[in-house]
């Protein structure tokens, strides 16, 4: 371990891996704000860990220096949380696709962020399954053709990743867009600041497979937020993710406020405890005496 | 009189537990060995419940054969019972002004009404006494503990006041009392006092075990899904992590619990996950995810009755194939196989050893019969537990977290190392670097570096304990609770002077072939007897040794008695 | 089969299966509200499907005489989705728990609700996992004590049932209390006669495990939505939800609206395919000519 | 020449895929058959891809051996093919101008350098038409349906006009005119026209011939969850499902797609769900539900590189152990074992009456090697798919949904029926009349009745394919599309007059036990060959059988070769 002072930049985050991405692919943006995020805050590399399930956008963390976990198909949540509970002086941040984490990982979500478990979660949101070749995802648009909808998304309606993640609980929800790097960074590092469980919904074009939302569909759509949204008032917050003006999308932080995130509750319950690390185990014991 | 089983039972909710709770704690504070057995209803409320108790002053080794004494509460619980009332056996029955409606004459049967209802009703003006009143009777009628029983009685009611206290007294006499005045004992059953109780004894059921033995073991984490019969295990390691400055989740299903697991162990805790068929299911494909990531992690699966939803109060052994062989894919993972609770407290400690020492998944299979169980023991010593720990990356450059090694195991970094031990931990197939892989050549490198810790394992682990010696006739191979039964029934038949072995291996996978394989060419017949439909031992057996014994399956969500397993042993030779 | 025109009473629709549940327990006055309910519809036994999963909540459909389906532990929706899409002449009516429900199910009620899946959901509520014998659940107010949280549950905020339901999307959403019998009655028979998902919380207490949301406790709690609530408006039920008056709970219906079903949508996809159960498959076959 | 196999190998996204569906097509309809093989990287973009075709005026078993010519589009392509080009075969590389800096030389080899790069790039300014330069090549110098090709490309970019026909074609007569005036033939390589097409022949993939299985043997309600290599199945029956009034569902899950059949199935529909291995994992507890329950359903399960993500894209055969041993307690399944695309279609079809017959889940265990092959096969003929339906309930009191039968099969009820069909479909263990019941009589009977359900097929299910005759000194048993390269190798042994035999199963589980054993019984070895590290067949026919096997295990991702088992055969003589 080579003891340095000097300050991170954001490319001494990247590993030596190349981004398997296709070219374009909005990912690139997303790793590039998470970079600088990183470099902003001087997160250790060696005390950071990097959590993601399996899609294109799972990939991320193969392109970071940091520790990582590259879990399973939906798992990332609730393998990080364990990285988290056990490990409070790591810092863990969650990365995934919208298949991931909200098909077959949406049973996890809501116990994670309802429990405010200390995580930021980055989702890179492209309305599609990338990695599978172009399957309609929860969050695609009803009546667009996936490759096993062929005659257009049955469903009634799709998920509303915010209002989602609004209503579970989480502490800290916002949403930016591959195509507007500077709100992006502003928001991760917001979101990297937040002591508690903090969700980003980044859209992030799928360029092979989704031909409906694309970059420019998407560049079209994004406004900000209102200047005087506020950002302390739940139901608010729902309703400018239900109902942003027509053919618009929100972009900015929702919603945010402190609570008592897991680990400060775990914390409390083992003080009262009174934990100890070194407790003679002869008491555990002895507890079965006749 | 050195050994002694009773038998309670009636509606559950009537106190049969905490009564059979009560005398097994009295017994063991006399000096005694007790080793319990319970069945509960399905349903929440109402149905039949049962509490049997075996007394002895020697080791117990199971459940026992049938009852010597049983003592029924209802109507329902007699009838259910009628069958095993054989010859010499005694009866204590609720009679006369329960709902058992005539006096019971059966053959040979010793029986003793006890109008338990109408004492606690009537003379006592409590109902809720209807078990002390039972167990007074017991105690006296067979010479058990008696005062030891009062004592506890003192003891565990003390806090709620003198009138309590008073009043299950009162109760115990009034069971005494009638006996005495209205029972003449006709029956040669007496336990009697064994002494004094040795200071080193501790009343502990399965579960209780599973989390005292991760505790000794170094758990620090531990997330579960409830679920029956496996629950009791989360209670223990709810009520102590926090104490120990530990982590508990109670997690949203058990895919959750396990990946929680996974996060804690690459982070570098010692952690676990208990459950129960339905739930070891749920978690077959993160368990591949541990065998291919090499992360180390214990899963306590108390198995019941299956499959699905199956029936979950009821003791079975048929999750021995998925634990070997279950989810996608060729995934090595370690099975251990606790014959007792003593033994569970044993194995689930030495299973974070070998999870760490191997960097893989170990299951240890409890089961049933093993998990609500209680079972007098000798304290574990905590200074005895020595923990092994993960091999560990120790700095520098050029570091690659699945670097093939003779052993196949290779030293593991974790976040919080420096910057040149960072690696992504995966599923996916990768190189010594971790970095995903899917050459044919780098393939079979890291597939068989996987199952080369396999063999290491194999290699370094103790042989089998093996009972008898000799050529046999009849060698008898089992898993769990029925590794007790199997040596209950081969001390019984070498006392008749039956040529016949066992071997109780605890690792049940890997097998350890070559010391089956010994043991085997000294026995002429192979008998596996397991609580399961398929004969899942011995077909693995066969399937891996080669060698082809005889199966003997029983599956009717009830343990082997030794009487039964010594019939067939009989019958094989 | 006999065939009766005789009007079926609430009785009929019992089987001879005695009720397991501990004396008191909520649940006998769910399985009441839904017999008068399905009298009231004259649901006929034989092509009504009762699904549930596991708990002691999920035994109802026992109880009843029609068809019913007993799954596993969390898989009751996707069962009954099954059970409706395949056969959408049947009656399907979902029942189940807290733990069920939203915890390790929690993964299949959004995309139930927001298909618009046509069936009428009953949860019984209890706050706690009543047959395995009392763990907290994911409804638990935070920091009771539950058999594995022997120190208080530690999350920060539990399940609102109701929030989620909306936020996913479902057509129709109530509140009914197992003490306010004739209240619930209406709340089941408005969502039998509901078309798509409707959802139904019935705060059920369990006596035997639940010694803090008790009976006398709802009774003193649960008031009636105000008049003038806009069952037509999302964000002012998600309000109603998330905001009722302090140490209050609302009962009745929050959120109606009609929307296309999943059943509707699947058949305007089969129509547009020209959809021909006689399809001569030898045209499937030819497909595969080289 | 009857027999050739040419592989294409570049980056993907060159159309190598593309290119070899069309000549592989074209050469079907020039009356050849083919079988095909690719290789996907395991990144979206970029990487390694090949596509093989294998032509033959015969039948073809398998993949066969390494390949004869070979067509490098980049340098990486020729690098990892390197060492398969064995004297006497042929390369085909872009050069000069491509990335391939000198010319190659390899003894033996006869090597054609063809620029196709710079061809397509400045000759025809779209570096798109690449593949098309390369293909007027092959077709030319190895004489394979050039005609056919041509035509083909007018079909199929006759939709996008006539400048991209065009264009296309002159693509191809570029790669034919470039061959001609600059490479002299060398080789021996000439595959010929096997005259007309014969009328009843398809070209489909094994995915898309399980869709096709499934449709012709009446699937009318299916979902699915997107996985690698199977979602192919989920794209056909999506596609034609509609069309049929069936119903079809992309679900959240796997766990859901499952839930989502057994609803569909209690229902009455014959219904379906496809998935590779880390779905089939998350089925497990579900699957023991459709066993205790007895609700026909069927899963294709296509095979991966395990375990957890493994090696999405690579072939494997090491689901076997899950498929018929995974999940809690002790469930009753079928397992099929399909060696080709045709027998996918006769399989999975099958598996639907052997479903409703037995009132069990069937899974249809495809694999890597056969999802994503092509074949040309003879057409099926809908009218000779025979639908059997579940033994319905035909009304009446005193109905019990699980009458113990002696088949072990009762009759079935589904909503809709009268009033006294009803029943509560339950994962619980349960009497007759489908009320949870846990007494040990009934568990024992109601466990009997499932596996008996066994009993009954093994005893109706015709007898594996044999394949040879007489006393061998090796017999062969393997599942799946290794049963393919077995039979192509057993068919070489023999041609070498060597005794050797195949058994071909069809039924993996329950095992044909007497048919193997009376196999096992004429050989003198039995030799099991199968993609996987555990050597998860022999295990199981060693477990089953009794029965001693030789292994041989081959888990690098890719499929064995006929020439690679035949060494085996001869290795264990
Ligand atoms: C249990 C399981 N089921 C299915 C898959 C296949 N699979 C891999 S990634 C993926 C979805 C990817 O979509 P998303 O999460 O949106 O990520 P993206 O590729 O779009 O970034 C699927 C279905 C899997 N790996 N594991
Ligand atoms: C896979 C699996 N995990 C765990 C269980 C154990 N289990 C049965 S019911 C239940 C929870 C019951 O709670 P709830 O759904 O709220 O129903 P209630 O009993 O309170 O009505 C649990 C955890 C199971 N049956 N299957
Ligand atoms: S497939 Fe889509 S999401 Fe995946 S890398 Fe390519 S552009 Fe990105
Ligand atoms: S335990 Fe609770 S929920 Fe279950 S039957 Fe009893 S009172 Fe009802
Ligand atoms: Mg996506
Ligand atoms: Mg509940």
């Amino acid at each position: 371990m080579t003891a340095t002072t000097e300050a991170l930049k954001a490319k001494d985050y990247r590993s030596g891996i190349r981004a398997v991405w296709c070219p374009g692919c909005g990912d690139y943006g997303v790793l590039n704000s998470v970079q600088n995020a990183f470099a902003a805050h001087q997160l250790p590399l060696n005390s950071t860990v990097c959590v993601s399930g399996i899609g294109c956008s799972s990939r991320l963390p193969y392109f970071l220096k940091t520790y990582g976990f590259h879990t399973a198909h939906g798992r990332s949540l609730p393998v990080a949380a364990g990285v988290k509970l056990s490990r409070p002086d790591l810092e863990v941040v969650v990365f995934g696709g919208d298949g991931d984490l909200f098909s077959i990982g949406g049973g996890h979500f809501p116990h994670i962020a309802r429990k405010n478990v200390d995580l930021t979660l980055v989702m890179m949101d492209n309305h599609i399954y990338g990695l599978t070749k172009g399957q309609s995802s929860p969050t695609s648009t009803p009546g667009t053709v996936g490759s096993i909808t062929p005659y257009g998304v049955p469903d009634t309606s799709n998920v509303n990743p915010l209002a989602y993640a609004l209503t579970y609980g989480a502490t800290f929800v916002a949403q930016g867009f591959s195509g507007k790097p500077k709100q992006m960074d502003a928001i991760l590092q917001e979101a990297l600041n937040h002591e508690g469980f903090s969700f980003v919904n980044v859209l992030s074009p799928c360029l092979t497979f989704n031909k409906v939302d694309t970059t420019d569909y998407f560049k079209a759509a994004f406004i900000d937020l209102p200047e005087d949204h506020d950002k302390g008032n739940l139901v608010a917050a729902l309703d400018r993710a239900f109902n942003p003006p027509a053919g618009k999308v929100y972009s900015g932080i929702f919603f945010q406020t402190r609570k008592p995130t897991m680990v400060e509750n775990l914390r409390a319950i083992n003080k009262k405890q009174k934990a100890d690390k070194n407790m003679d185990l002869n008491i555990a014991v002895d507890w079965f005496k006749p | 009189m050195s050994d002694l089983i009773i038998r309670i039972g009636g509606e559950g909710g009537e106190g049969i537990i905490s009564a059979g709770d009560m005398i097994a704690q009295a017994a063991t504070r006399s000096g005694l060995n007790v080793l319990t057995f319970k069945t509960f209803p399905a349903e929440i409320r109402g149905g039949y419940a049962m509490y049997q108790v075996r007394f002895s002053k020697d080791h117990i080794m199971s459940e026992g054969s049938g009852s010597n004494i049983f003592c029924a509460f209802n109507k329902e619980a007699l009838d259910k019972n009628r069958a095993d009332l054989k010859p010499g056996t005694v009866l204590i029955y609720d009679y006369p002004d329960g709902d058992i409606e005539e006096e019971v004459k059966i053959d040979g049967v010793h029986c003793y009404p006890l109008p338990m209802s109408r004492i606690a009703k009537k003379d006592l003006e409590m109902y809720r006494a209807k078990n002390m009143v039972a167990l007074g009777a017991l105690s006296y009628m067979f010479d058990i503990a008696l005062e030891e029983l009062k004592d506890l009685l003192r003891e565990k009611f003390g806090k709620k006041g003198e009138q309590v206290v008073a009043t299950n007294l009162k109760a115990v006499d009034a069971g005494i009392n009638y006996m005495k005045e209205h029972q003449k004992k006709t029956d040669p059953f007496k336990m009697g006092s064994a002494g004094k109780m040795a200071k080193d004894v501790i009343i502990i059921s399965g579960n209780e075990a599973a989390g005292l033995g991760a505790v000794l073991g170094g758990c620090r984490f531990f997330s579960a899904y409830p679920i029956t019969p496996a629950t009791e295990i989360a209670n223990y390691m709810a009520q102590w992590l926090p104490k120990l400055d530990g982590t508990l989740v109670q997690a949203e299903d058990e895919i959750a619990s396990l990946a929680n697991v996974l996060g804690a162990s690459y982070a570098g805790a010692r952690a676990m996950t208990s459950t129960s068929g339905p739930g070891l299911s749920l978690m077959q494909g993160l368990l591949g995810l541990a065998s291919i990531a090499e992360l180390p992690l214990v899963i306590v699966d108390v198995q019941r009755g299956g499959p699905s939803t199956g029936m979950p109060t009821k003791h079975e052994q048929s999750d021995l194939f998925m634990a070997c062989h279950g989810g996608h894919g060729d995934a090595p993972r370690i099975v251990l196989s606790p014959e007792n609770v003593a033994d569970i407290i044993k194995l689930t400690a030495e299973a974070f050893n070998l999870a760490e020492e191997y960097q893989m998944p170990v299951l240890v299979l409890s089961d049933g019969s093993l998990g609500f169980r209680t079972e007098s023991i000798t304290r574990p010593d905590p200074a005895s537990f020595k923990l092994v720990t993960r091999a560990r990356y120790t700095g520098g450059e050029g570091f690659r977290r699945y670097e093939v090694t003779p052993t196949g195991v290779s030293p593991m970094s974790q976040p919080g190392d420096d910057v040149a031990g960072a690696y992504i931990a995966t599923g996916l197939e990768h190189n010594e670097s971790s970095n995903p892989n899917f050459t044919p050549e780098n393939r079979v490198k890291h597939c068989d570096k996987r199952f080369k810790k396999l063999e290491t394992l194999v290699k370094n682990y103790h042989a089998p304990e093996l009972q008898g010696d000799g050529n046999a006739d009849v060698g008898v191979i089992s898993f769990g609770s029925t590794m007790g039964v199997s040596r209950e029934a081969v001390a019984l038949a070498r006392a008749e002077g039956l040529k016949v072995k066992a071997l109780h291996p605890r690792l049940i996978w890997p097998m350890q072939v070559e010391h089956i394989k010994a043991f085997a060419a000294t026995c002429k017949t192979i008998l596996v007897p397991e609580c399961n439909a398929q004969g899942q031992l011995a077909e693995l057996m066969r399937g891996v040794t080669g060698i082809n014994p005889v199966s003997y399956r029983l599956y009717d969500g009830l343990p082997f008695s030794p009487q039964q397993l010594l019939a067939k042993i009989k019958e094989v030779m």
